[in-house]
């Protein structure tokens, strides 16, 4: 009879189904398997934008992560242990952060993971990583606000988290050092602040302004910008009629070349000082000769002046990677090693054997972590934030970026 | 009754199967193959265990083989259908030979990828063992004895789907006698159970393969029991047990996060109150664009109002208001603040012309942005701290319940993502009873009508203006509902979440898109499209970057020619049911408005 | 007495009564002037014809009447107050009509289509929508109630669940009349009711009017179609070029010179004519 | 003070920019009642065209001759693609109910919008534009680029081919047939389909020469840049009168001055400088919309048409 029929579809359907679901965790079992006996296989995550336009970034990251691993399972970094990466995309959305984060803390494999590079999608993750003591170290996160709190500025420092970690030097460092140099290196007194209203960009210009103010110089007008556009004609008039003699920047290059593009050709050819933001060969090729003479802080020392640094390119080069390790390839590669020294410190404390949940122990170790890296010392204070405070100033030369100075942050 | 149907109204002669072969032959082929099929799992396909699910072990199905698996059983289980098999007889009241058809080609068809996927990923046929030459030849031959079996259905004449068509339509079904209650009750769980645990097995798709796969044979096995008409039997039976299947469907739902155990739970708790949040809207935006036609172009900026108002009465360090309302409060207030945004955008502009509304909306998606960017203390009053955005939004406790915290009910344990899964739970079954019984009332009705013809609806009496007034500030005040669950979730909020077209959902062109392809105007329409739209998406990372293109062109296509969506018009069921009082609003279907030219 | 009661033979007002007056209506768009010094009673009880040539400023007449347009001059009251501009007012007033080319809701069921006819007489908002107290569920039923009445009074009781753009033409323009009603009007606007009809169904449409009067509903019609206008009405008015001609009776206007030559000397004309007034509103009502 | 004539100058030549791609919203939209979503993109593929055509003729070319032939470059590549997407995507749809074109514009704006970016080389970030030789030229304490002179010719030329077009011309007579009532002119024998992609290609071809005006005056285009561009200009539709082409010419005037006056001289306005700055100004336009909406639905220069919907 029909009726019947249909119970029975069903029933067999659900079965099928349940049973489905019953068996489908072979997969991940077996995938995580990994080499060799006697050695345990840990696995360093990678949360970044690997697709999209911010692609070129993550996937630098996750190259330089992956150098580091293999490098520390080449040299035998850690006795007894195999490092792994495990890559995720967070497409730069901070909804998939959140995913990437729930996924990395339910593979108990995971150690540490290296990312994001967008601090929205920083705060989505901050709080499960932590809920977790999984060890987070940010390559490219630059607001102050991740580490010592949302009233840092106001003087009230508080860590929110404790498994939060950065490589990056924070806005509160890169600003104020731009300052010292526009005020005292360069002589200029009068500024014209612009940011491009992401979060980058407004933290950038809020810490320069305050320094700038604070060493006396003044601030001739500020003019707000939304990231993306093409028409900057009533800023450049706003700083045309301001009188300053130069602008400070905050934001991507995307937005400061059309913008001092067009301020050289109103005549206004005062220079522009950006942060990392600016630092980037793009800058020159889309402003043209009206780049020359404007400068970019970028943190740490130029990659030539350090030996360490230029092992990282040789063997990145090396490694094969079809695209390059871009503007956070040291810091990633560091971030990853700095993940790498804390499970050595506490494999030695444990009798030169990884405990079963190694992850609290992980996040304890951080803090005590110091080695020369690619971008110089790697330690961390009491924020989590990198103790580096090395920067430099390039500027635009003939159409390249040449090294000005470098100095070490101080105050 | 008067019944006006007929059960197979004059369908052409079916024509000849594509290859000539005797009926028994084509069975006894067809058998082999599925049988050959399903066992062919049993084998080790490849060399290597490199490719993902180890499909290396002979002795037991693993990863996609339980999908090739799954393929042969239900060919041969239709095939058996139509060979008559007792107790099986009427299992596909459309016809079994052309689903059986459907789902010999469904299971070639995720054999052939597995097999594919095998040799791209490990370098070559090669990497093929024996069994999995094995797996593939079968699923063929099931396929051809498919092919050779006679043809049932309706094939109307020169359509240019072409071959999509070969296993012919679906007839006109005479509604089923009822069964008694008692196995009525029985199949109306059974199923729930069954989509459970399919939509459980999706989401725990750990890799994209295996996620290709299912997708692959869901797929066909959904066209497969359309085709056989067992959708539309069950159909009926989830009518005349309405309010046990939308209760049970909930029940369903909410025992998902129960089902997923070890290391991936939390992911794919996550994963579900991420769809669920995105469900839940798009479905707030089918009562917008499906119900009342108005095009909102900028939703996601009212699931952005409702976010930044809960946000900012969570207590949450470094907001501009310091206070901390219990979430109720706080929910209500997200839900009436996104409201009167709606009613302020709507007001001058409904006034005036209705597809102006579109551009409207999309100007206020990308405005709400620009003024959260800057409403930061130095461009503007710092009222959501600019693009920095609020963070470390504090955890709900209701009732003396953490939702921070694990918890733990006899042997289970569910974390922080399932017990805020269970909240958005709730929130998308008030989203849907808001949406059905708003639907099916007068004000429901007043809105199709304006959709349907705007001035025979004035003439009718219904103020326009009004009425479109109302659906559009009702679909605000819903999304900023689940915009104050949404910030919790994720602990912060920043402005470029808020796009129209962006990377992951929820964004204003992905809300649409889930509407418009799960089926405008339904209920079940959004919340399949959103589901299978955010589960794409998100299992099918490597298409990324063709995302939001595969997308556009989805939306052309879908326009062209499905403009009802992937959920079928189940308008046809009320005609079995002319004493019917209560019917769902559905979809537009493609009708050409020629009468008025 | 209030609107609802109207709709019942037993509390008909007493036939004479004026209904609807029309006095004096100018319509002009831009240079043209589509209609020109109307004037139009309508008593309670009584079946009034429209009649002209294409172009003659019918549809644009009835528009003013409905409260699509705003005459340009001149008055529209109903039941002696000037109806309101807005079409959902004058419907809610009590005034309901037709289509010229069917405008039925083709999505929604036969049913659905006569309950969005019940829009005016029934208040039921949002809240109580989803709530679903018992107050909703009276007005509900009772309105699905009414609904089924009036289908079964057009004769269409068996196809309440079908959708309406299934239904055979002629019972579509039945279904427009019992949507019409379920608005439960004092006066209702037909508009080209047998259009596109052949002669039997013209014969019930006929005994559809009547009917509908004979529940107490006065009932204007734009036709063409001469005889059907002169069976049916008490009094017909010829409109051409915008101008009433004549008012009377059907033989007054039957055996009027002018009325035989507007339509007799005219026909290309006229057809060429549809362009400018009277499908001057074509585009406004096709959307 | 803010330099009130080069902040006039300015608001003007990117008004006229708006007006050029304004006049397609308002022509497509007079006679199909379609927002055409995508028309943005059309003036963005019409600017990669454009640059297209420039890296062809090698870096040697004289601008004298590279321009000509990237203004033919760009009218072709944005009419080429409007036409087909008016062939393909909006044509089969024409009766079907309004839902559906206004769903499909936006699946053409995105698949357009992400073709260039994924197809078109490096446009993944910004490319280079090549810029016009000569200038900048002062003009009363005004300094004006060789671009803005492009600009102002282009616009103003457009324009008075558009007037000329639609008044002199049998295909310009029978567009404002069909925009006024589609039936009749149906009967009249216009054919309508012809008079719809003529429509089509000519609101392209405007865009077009928009885009060589947007790249030449920034010196860089992008994917995205016709997505915000494309919501400004039809605002600028909308404010001049949705329907008529004068009208969307002095829309896009308004709405540049608008832009770049508010970024500026709302801070002179007591309480209110924190919201005078560039990321403000976008907020300003779409006040502008809204008011606009409310005051006078018909815009500046648009008679008033009775609701169609």
């Amino acid at each position: 009879m029909r009726n019947r029929s249909l119970l029975v579809l069903t029933a067999i359907a659900a079965t099928g189904t349940l049973t489905l679901t019953a068996c489908g965790s072979r997969a991940s079992n077996s995938g995580s398997g990994g080499s060799g006996s006697g050695s345990t296989t840990v696995t360093i995550g990678v949360d970044a934008p690997l697709t999209g336009s911010l692609s070129a970034l993550g996937i630098g990251i996750q190259n330089s992560v992956d150098l580091a691993v293999k490098t520390a399972n080449k040299t035998n970094e850690v006795p007894g242990v195999t490092f792994k990466i495990e890559a995720l995309d967070d497409k730069a959305a901070p909804q998939q952060g959140s995913l990437n984060a729930t996924q990395l803390v339910g593979d108990s494999s995971v150690v540490g993971v290296v990312g994001p590079l967008n601090s929205g999608v920083a705060l989505t993750m901050q709080k499960t990583f932590n809920n977790a003591n999984l060890v987070e170290v940010s390559p490219a996160n630059t607001n102050p606000a991740l580490t010592q709190g949302p009233n840092w500025q106001t003087g009230t420092k508080a860590r929110p988290f404790a498994s939060y970690f950065r490589t990056a030097t924070t806005d509160a460092i890169q600003g104020p050092f731009a300052a010292q140099f526009a005020f005292s290196t360069l002589g200029k007194k009068k500024v014209f602040l612009v940011d491009n209203k992401d979060a980058y960009g407004v933290g950038l210009v809020g810490t320069f302004k305050d320094e700038f103010t604070k060493l006396g110089g003044t601030v001739a007008g500020q003019d707000h910008v939304t990231s993306g556009a093409s028409d900057f004609s009533s800023t450049v008039n706003a700083i045309k009629s301001s009188g300053a003699d130069f602008v400070y920047f905050g934001g991507e290059y995307p937005d400061a070349a059309p913008l001092t593009k067009q301020l050289k050709a109103q005549g206004v050819n005062i220079p522009m000082i950006g942060g990392d933001g600016n630092y980037d060969p793009t800058y020159i090729k889309l402003a043209g000769t009206a780049s020359n003479g404007d400068f970019a802080t970028s943190v740490g020392a130029p990659v030539e002046s350090l030996p360490s640094a230029q092992t990282f390119v040789a063997n990145y080069k090396a490694g094969g990677y079809s695209q390059a390790y871009g503007a956070y390839g040291g810091y990633s590669y560091d971030s990853a090693w700095a993940i790498i020294e804390a499970v050595k410190a506490v494999v030695s404390a444990n009798n030169g054997k990884l405990p079963s949940d190694p992850r609290q122990a992980v996040e304890k170790a951080m803090s005590n972590v110091n080695f020369s890296g690619v971008t110089g010392t790697v330690s961390f204070d009491q924020y989590g934030d990198a103790t580096n405070k090395q920067l430099t100033v390039y500027g635009v030369k003939n159409g390249v970026w040449t090294t000005i100075k470098t100095g070490t942050f101080s105050g | 009754m008067t019944d006006t149907l007929q059960i197979r109204p004059e369908a052409a002669a079916a024509p000849k199967p594509a290859i000539p072969l005797p009926t028994a032959a084509a069975r006894a082929v067809t058998a082999a193959g599925a049988v050959l099929t399903a066992a062919s799992a049993f084998l080790s396909w490849t060399y290597s265990s490199q490719f993902p699910g180890d499909l290396t072990v002979t002795g037991y199905p693993g990863g996609l083989q339980w999908i090739t698996f799954t393929g042969g059983l239900l060919t041969l289980l239709y095939l058996l259908v139509g060979y008559g098999a007792p107790g099986l007889r009427g299992l596909a009241p459309g016809g079994a030979e052309g689903t059986t058809v459907i789902l010999a080609v469904g299971a070639a068809a995720t054999t052939w990828f597995t097999l594919i996927a095998i040799s791209v990923e490990l370098g070559g046929l090669a990497n093929l063992t024996t069994g999995g030459w094995v797996a593939g030849v079968a699923s063929l031959l099931a396929v051809a004895g498919a092919l050779g079996l006679p043809r049932d259905g309706q094939h109307p004449q020169g359509n240019r789907l072409g071959v999509l068509l070969y296993p012919g339509k679906r007839p006109e079904l005479r509604p089923a006698e009822p069964m008694p209650a008692v196995l009525e009750v029985g199949v109306v769980l059974l199923t729930l159970a069954a989509a459970l645990g399919v939509f459980a097995y999706g989401v725990d798709t750990s890799y994209a393969e295996l996620f290709a796969g299912f997708l692959i044979l869901t797929g066909f096995a959904a066209w497969a029991l359309n085709r056989s008409g067992d959708f539309a039997r069950l159909g009926e039976i989830m009518q005349r047990h309405r309010v046990l299947a939308s209760v049970g469907a909930f029940v369903a739902a909410g025992l998902f996060p129960f089902t997923q155990t070890g290391g991936s739970a939390e992911a794919n708790a996550n994963l579900g109150v991420s769809i669920l949040i995105f469900a839940a809207t798009a479905l707030g935006l089918n009562i917008v664009v499906g119900l009342a036609g108005l095009l909102d172009l900028g939703y996601v900026a009212f699931l952005g109002v409702g976010a930044y108002t809960a946000a900012l009465v969570s207590g949450a360090a470094g907001t501009a208001f310091n206070v901390q309302f219990p979430f109720w409060a706080a929910a209500l207030l997200g839900a009436v603040v996104s409201g009167i945004f709606g009613v302020l955008l709507g007001a001058p502009t409904l006034r005036v012309r209705g597809d102006y509304l579109a551009i409207v909306t999309l100007g206020f998606g990308e405005i709400f942005r620009i003024v959260v960017q800057n409403l930061d203390g130095t461009s503007g009053p710092n009222v959501t701290n600019g693009a920095i955005g609020i963070s470390n939004v504090p955890d709900l406790n209701i009732l003396g319940f953490d939702f921070g915290s694990a918890h733990s009910f006899g042997p289970f344990s569910i974390g922080r993502f399932a017990n805020y899964f269970e909240l958005m739970l709730l929130f998308t079954a008030i989203i849907v009873l808001v949406f059905s019984r708003s639907a099916n009332s007068r004000i429901g009705r007043a809105w199709v009508a304006i959709r349907e013809d705007e001035t025979a609806a004035t003439a009718m009496g219904i103020n326009g203006f009004r009425f479109k007034l109302l659906a559009f500030a009702l679909g605000a005040t819903l999304a900023g509902l689940a915009g104050t669950v949404f910030v919790h979730v994720n602990y912060s909020i920043v402005p470029d979440t808020f796009q129209f077209a962006g990377p992951t959902p929820p964004n204003s062109a992905f809300l649409l898109a889930a509407v418009v392809i799960g089926g405008m105007g339904t209920v079940s329409g959004p919340l399949v499209g959103a589901s299978l739209f955010f589960l794409l998406q998100a299992k099918l990372s490597f298409l990324h970057d063709y995302q939001l293109l595969l997308f556009g062109l989805t939306l052309i296509l879908f326009m062209r020619f499905r403009p009802e969506g992937i959920i079928p018009n189940r308008r046809r069921q009320l005609e079995f049911h002319e004493s019917q009082t209560e019917g769902g609003q559905e979809g537009p279907t493609p009708e050409l408005r020629t009468a008025e030219a | 007495m209030t609107d609802t009661t109207t709709a019942t033979v037993d509390n008909a007002p007493a036939p004479g009564t004026p209904l609807l007056q029309a006095s004096n209506v100018v319509m002009r768009f831009g240079g043209l002037t589509a209609v020109n010094d109307v004037s139009l009673t309508v008593n309670t009880g009584e079946i009034i014809g429209l009649i002209g040539p294409n172009g003659a400023g019918k549809t644009t007449f009835f528009n003013c009447l409905t409260g699509l347009y705003v005459p340009t001059e001149g008055t529209v009251t109903y039941k002696g107050a000037t109806l309101p501009p807005k079409p959902h007012k004058v419907t809610q007033a009590g005034m309901a009509r037709t289509f010229q080319n069917i405008r039925l809701f083709h999505n929604m069921t036969v049913l659905e289509n006569v309950l969005v006819g019940r829009h005016t007489r029934t208040k039921e908002g949002l809240l109580s929508a989803i709530l679903r107290g018992p107050g909703y569920r009276r007005e509900e039923a009772e309105s699905r109630a009414k609904a089924m009445e009036y289908l079964d009074f057009v004769g269409l009781a068996d196809k309440a669940g079908s959708l309406a753009r299934n239904l055979p033409y002629g019972e579509q323009r039945k279904l427009e009349v019992a949507r019409a009603l379920a608005s439960e009007p004092g006066l209702l606007l037909l508009d080209e009711p047998t259009a596109g009809m052949n002669p039997q169904e013209t014969r019930a449409t006929e005994e559809l009017v009547f009917a509908v009067r004979d529940r107490g509903i006065a009932v204007l019609v734009i036709e063409h179609d001469m005889r059907f206008i002169f069976n049916l009405c008490d009094r017909v008015a010829v409109l051409v070029q915008g101008r009433k001609l004549v008012e009377g009776d059907a033989a007054t206007v039957q055996g009027d010179e002018r009325v035989v030559a507007a339509y007799l000397g005219t026909p290309y004309e006229a057809d060429a004519d549809s362009t400018t007034a009277d499908d001057s509103t074509t585009p406004e009502e096709n959307q | 003070m803010h330099e009130l004539p080069q902040n006039l100058v300015n608001g003007l030549l990117l008004g006229a920019t708006y007006g050029l791609i304004a006049v397609g919203y308002t022509i497509v939209y007079g006679i199909v009642q379609l927002i055409n979503f995508a028309h943005g993109e059309i003036f963005m593929t019409g600017a990669f065209g454009a640059l297209s055509v420039y890296l062809g003729l090698g870096s040697g070319t004289s601008m004298w001759i590279a321009i000509p032939l990237m203004l033919l470059g760009a009218i072709v590549t944005s009419t080429v693609i409007a036409v087909l997407t008016e062939r393909l995507a909006y044509r089969p749809l024409r009766n079907a109910p309004r839902l559906a074109p206004l769903i499909t514009a936006i699946g053409v704006s995105i698949t357009l919008q992400q073709l260039v970016w994924g197809f078109y080389p490096s446009a993944k970030s910004p490319r280079v534009f090549p810029s016009l030789p000569g200038g900048p030229f002062h003009i009363g304490g005004v300094l004006i680029q060789s671009a803005d002179i492009f600009v102002v010719v282009a616009a103003v030329l457009s324009t008075l081919f558009l007037a000329y077009f639609v008044r002199a011309t049998r295909t310009g007579r029978a567009m404002q047939a069909t925009a006024q009532d589609p039936d009749t002119a149906k009967l009249m024998g216009i054919n309508t389909d012809r008079v719809i992609v003529i429509a089509f290609a000519l609101g392209a071809g405007f865009a077009g020469i928009a885009g060589v005006a947007w790249g030449l005056r920034y010196g860089e285009i992008k994917f995205d840049m016709g997505f915000l561009t494309g919501l400004y200009a039809f605002t600028a539709a909308v404010l001049g009168g949705i329907g008529n082409i004068y009208g969307a010419m002095l829309g896009g005037l308004v709405l540049g001055l608008v832009q770049n006056l508010t970024a500026i001289y709302i801070a002179d306005i007591p309480g209110m400088s924190q919201f005078s700055s560039q990321s403000w100004s976008s907020v300003w336009a779409f006040v502008i919309l809204i008011l606009v909406l409310m005051v006078r639905p018909q815009g500046l220069l648009g008679e008033r048409v009775a609701d169609r919907a």
